[in-house]
């Protein structure tokens, strides 16, 4: 190879044009903004789609949100594939080892078969509202405006997949294939769950892809996140412990995704009057149709107090308030 | 055939029907065993023009860097369409000599076989 | 001739993946290309993962072979221990 | 307790994906899923979906990191180093050009397809394969990216991909193709991509086109190319899978898909004229020939693959013969076109040097001096006479596959071939059968064409002169189009060379 100082070889320019347009100004970019910004083809399409009579491929009236650059939805995380990858690799070599230790130890001997039937009857069920929430993330992945939402979507999708296998995993562990399928049962037929199967399967049918946003991702995971792996993992007791371990990916995954979450609506929110108000209708909306699903779970399965579960509903509040939604007023 | 969508009556909207041209229309032209120009010409041109002015003032432009442009007999040209042979009157509009839009029409000069003979 | 293949990147890592291959499937011919090595044969293409081990003198899973894989011609079967290619049916492969 | 262990590799698998899904109740199934039935495709079972690779998603990340570590670190080497000056020559540089111009926003369109079929397919099996691949196909675009912002730093021809994309005219090619794709109902779209491009085109553009490039001192674009391939191989899979699996669950299904194998295999093979020009002309230093590539991944793999699929009554793509009898002129007559319309290109052209054009004569006995040679000879001598051949007359294109009409009559190539058809009053054109047939398969498609040459004829492009049409389409004018003889990249090339010698020698 030939070694040249590189003070004697100039470069031309900094970066490509579209990033340098939005940086303003030709400078050296990032990878995450080379290989995020403006993907998506924008213009001069060719066909009008046999699935659908009412917009072009990409169209950013897919959603009621309205604005001025749908590329100002910079990732506080800086996401691209390759540090996506590198950060979930990280984390899923640390979800292995955890496994490992528990596996090899065979720590769930030590969890009495309360618990564990406890632990069983709230965590396999889960695996489906991930799956959901899987399809809700696909959905948002493949009509929102834009690859600067897009991509985090995709990564948002595949991220909830993760967490479903992670979970058909702990069901394995705490008693095989039968405990499994017994959480699909439940998912499928027991009243605790029929809410938030509902909600779900609602979402599926939503025509709005950044309503669907609100809904998953701001509301469900919102109230389901801190009720499931902050209240009842650390209710359970000692015994919680090893369901910690197993469940720290998740944990550590809602509040790393939180704020690309959080960094959407706050963007939106910020865009305009009209788009606050109807981030708050949803808001509202879907949270009181979520809420009342996640009731009978956290009552009846995992034994959280109504005044936990109305402790969730306030910091979800003032979280939504922050990002600008007004929630009161409405 | 009809395109199947999951709508009724899937109907595309004709991107370049006349009226988008602004009074133009569109008219093709190759000539035969000259393969220097790769790939026949596209032209807007007006319908009331006389063929033998599009000749002179548009395709000319187009061809005359061929060397072999220049000593066409324009008495010994043959025209087809559509695998047919056409004969052009030079003094008519290109309406008038039937050329509706998006007519391709091809010449042949005999004698004149590109750069070689080669057909380039 | 029902030709098969796999592909492999020509580096460090790869080679003791691509000699298990040759010498699990002897009828196979090798061809070299800049960066990439293409093993070609008729039929069936075995990659087994007790070849692989014992050269690799650690364990190794067939599915770390998408480090290296460029490309592949034939269907696909893949167990704990095998990845195989093979033209024809499941059933006619498995015989 | 371990009871994972005991599952096999597939019964593992199944828990982790299908397990996952459940038939709903609160809403019906055909709203969760209202693009499925339309195309005409009948699935009884979705559980028969083989899955094409099992990875889960920690070992889809586990390896895939892995794989970009490796890939960034190279990239991260050969930025600190200058690696494009160990490149063979800069004329290569202008096949980078046309990737990054005509693949990398293509490959992202293939995510979008993906991830709409990730949240569509009825079927959680697919569904999950193809979720990976939009995931995938992010990577494919972003690598690419990543890799080629080096040369943009020291080149031209890269910095305005993007605008290009939607439009340059010659790029209307790719973007109208994947724009097909990705407005058919799902199950064409995975017989286009999956099947008819993945399996049984791509390897014509990664692995002659990377070998090429690893032989022409590109570590970057080698490596990239060589690490997304090893994600193809995966797509490749899932692209035959989706035959089988709709061809086993109905024998109504076979004509449709039959059809649809003839379209894209059209459609796909026409795309690939600008990977022939650049296999043949654009890398100085050759692997293979465009006509070798055709006979070892087409003529020979294609082969061996639809003899396997004739037992579910399949037959070979419809004019795959022209294709066999074009292989010997693809990449010439394709070559030629772009060089003679060098002043409206986004990368440079150029009379191929006499060594080249020896090894042409080698690799066409029965074409390249007949044909192609006297050509180049006199536009070179032109050329030396100061009269470099500029076409400033915008070309014919064909409706369906948007080339230049620069394709000849499959048994004569010194006859343009042109195909015209009518419909509801409108004439039409085409460069061969194979696009007019698509044409009459769906015409109403097909009418909506937005070709580069009408479009700047009714003034969409940016103004009437072809100067403010480049402008408008991201060329600088005068940097990024004419012959390589005298561009900018030519002269910096010579002066880093240069530079580069003194330097050793001082050393």
């Amino acid at each position: 190879m030939i070694e040249i100082r590189t003070a004697t070889i100039e470069p031309l320019r900094n970066t490509f044009d579209h990033v340098a347009r939005v940086l303003g100004g030709d400078k050296p970019a990032s990878r995450y903004l080379e290989g995020t910004l403006k993907l998506q083809s924008e213009a001069n399409f060719n066909y009008q789609a046999l699935w659908d009579k009412e917009h072009e491929l990409y169209d950013p009236s897919r959603t009621a949100i309205e604005m001025a650059d749908w590329y100002a939805f910079i990732d506080p995380r800086q996401f691209h594939y390759g540090s996506y990858t590198n950060a979930r690799s990280r984390q899923q070599e640390a979800a292995e080892s955890n496994f490992d230790f528990v596996e090899k130890r065979d720590l769930l001997r030590f969890v009495d078969d309360a618990a564990r039937q406890k632990m069983a009857r709230v965590l396999v069920p889960l695996r489906h509202y991930e799956w959901g929430a899987n399809m809700n993330n696909s959905f948002i992945a493949s009509f929102a405006y834009g690859s600067m939402l897009n991509i985090p979507a995709t990564f948002h999708a595949m991220d909830r997949l993760g967490i479903a296998q992670y979970l058909t995993r702990i069901g394995l562990l705490l008693g095989g294939v039968e405990t499994v399928d017994a959480g699909k049962d439940a998912w499928l037929n027991d009243p605790a769950w029929q809410g938030l199967r509902k909600v779900t399967e609602d979402l599926f049918v939503e025509k709005d892809w950044f309503e669907v946003f609100v809904a998953q991702n701001v509301v469900g995971d919102g109230l389901i996140y801190p009720l499931v792996y902050r209240h009842f993992v650390q209710d359970i007791g000692v015994q919680g412990s090893t369901v910690a371990m197993l469940t720290e990916f998740m944990s550590d995954w809602s509040d790393e995704s939180s704020k690309w979450v959080d960094s959407v609506i706050r963007i939106a929110a910020a865009e305009s009057e009209k788009n606050r108000q109807q981030l708050a209708i949803w808001y509202k909306k879907w949270k009181a149709l979520t809420l009342a699903a996640v009731r009978p779970i956290a009552t009846d399965l995992a034994g959280v107090s109504a005044e936990t579960l109305q402790n969730i509903e306030n910091a979800l509040d003032a979280r939504a308030k922050k990002l600008g939604l007004e929630i009161g007023g409405l | 055939m009809t395109v199947n969508a999951l709508y009724p009556d899937y109907q595309g909207k004709v991107r370049d029907a006349e009226s988008n041209f602004h009074g133009g229309r569109l008219l093709y032209v190759a000539w035969n065993r000259h393969l220097m120009f790769t790939n026949p010409f596209a032209y807007l041109v007006q319908p009331d023009m006389k063929f033998g002015d599009f000749v002179k003032t548009v395709m000319a432009p187009s061809f005359e860097t061929h060397p072999d442009w220049a000593k066409i007999d324009w008495t010994k040209v043959t025209w087809h369409r559509k695998g047919e042979s056409f004969a052009p009157d030079c003094s008519k509009t290109l309406k008038e000599n039937g050329l509706a839009h998006k007519a391709a029409i091809q010449f042949s000069t005999p004698g004149l076989d590109g750069i070689g003979g080669l057909g380039i | 001739m029902r030709l098969l293949y796999i592909a492999l990147q020509e580096n460090e890592e790869a080679l003791p993946i691509i000699d298990s291959i040759i010498e699990d499937n002897p009828s196979a011919t090798v061809r070299r290309y800049p960066g990439m090595v293409r093993i070609e044969a008729d039929g069936r293409i075995t990659v087994k993962r007790a070849t692989v081990e014992g050269r690799l003198m650690r364990d190794w899973d067939p599915q770390e072979l998408h480090l290296h894989l460029i490309s592949i011609a034939g269907n696909v079967h893949e167990t704990d221990d095998e990845f195989t290619l093979h033209w024809g049916t499941a059933e006619e492969m498995e015989k | 307790m371990s009871t994972t262990k005991k599952l096999g590799l597939r019964e593992k698998y199944r828990l982790m994906t299908r397990g996952l899904g459940w038939e709903t109740t609160y809403q019906p199934m055909d709203k969760v899923f209202p693009y499925q039935s339309f195309e005409g495709i009948k699935i009884h079972d979705w559980d028969k979906w083989e899955d094409p690779f099992r990875l889960t998603m920690d070992a889809y990340w586990k390896y895939q990191a892995e794989k970009d570590r490796k890939l960034y670190a190279i990239l991260d080497a050969f930025n600190q180093h200058n690696g494009h000056l160990n490149i063979s020559d800069a004329r290569y540089v202008n096949s980078i050009k046309l990737f990054l111009q005509g693949i990398t926003l293509s490959e992202y369109n293939a995510h979008r397809g993906f991830v709409h079929l990730g949240r569509q397919f009825r079927g959680v099996g697919p569904r999950v394969a193809s979720q990976m691949q939009a995931l995938d196909e992010i990577r494919h675009a972003q690598t690419q990216i990543h890799a080629l912002s080096h040369y943009n730093k020291y080149f031209s021809g890269f910095h305005g991909f993007q605008g290009m994309y939607d439009r340059l005219w010659y790029l209307s090619v790719p973007k109208s193709y994947f724009e097909d794709a990705l407005t058919a109902g799902p199950f064409e779209f995975l017989t286009a991509i999956s099947f008819s491009f993945e399996y049984v085109l791509t390897n014509l553009i990664f692995m002659p086109f990377m070998s090429g490039a690893a032989y022409n001192g590109d570590m970057a674009t080698v490596t990239f190319g060589f690490s997304a391939q090893s994600d193809e191989a995966r797509h490749m899979t899932m692209g035959l899978e989706v035959i089988k699996f709709m061809a086993e669950q109905d024998p109504d299904n076979i004509p449709i898909i039959q059809r649809w194998m003839d379209k894209w295999f059209w459609r796909g093979y026409r795309m690939l004229v600008l990977v022939a020009m650049m296999m043949d002309y654009m890398l100085p230093k050759k692997v293979m020939s465009w006509s070798e590539a055709w006979e070892m991944y087409f003529e020979q793999a294609g082969g061996a693959l639809f003899e396997d699929l004739a037992r579910y009554g399949f037959r070979m793509p419809k004019y795959a013969d022209v294709s066999v009898k074009e292989k010997d002129r693809y990449s010439h007559e394709a070559w030629a076109a772009l060089y003679h319309y060098g002043a409206a290109a986004g990368l440079h052209t150029w009379i191929p040097t006499s060594e080249e054009m020896e090894w042409m004569a080698e690799k066409y006995p029965n074409s390249f001096e007949q044909f192609y040679k006297p050509r180049l000879d006199y536009w070179d001598e032109q050329q030396k006479a100061g009269k470099r051949m500029y076409c400033a007359s915008l070309p014919q294109l064909c409706q369906v596959c948007q080339i230049p009409a620069w394709f000849t009559e499959p048994d004569d190539p010194t006859q343009l071939c042109h195909r015209e058809t009518e419909y509801k009053g409108e004439t039409y054109h085409f460069c061969s059968d194979g696009c007019c047939d698509i044409f009459k398969g769906e015409p109403e498609k097909y009418i909506q064409a937005r070709l580069p040459t009408h479009q700047i004829y009714q003034g969409n492009c940016g103004g009437a002169s072809i100067e403010e049409v480049l402008k408008w389409s991201g060329i600088e004018v005068g940097h990024d189009n004419l012959d390589y003889l005298g561009s900018d990249d030519q002269k910096n090339w010579e002066r880093w060379k240069h530079q580069t010698a003194v330097e050793k020698k001082i050393a």
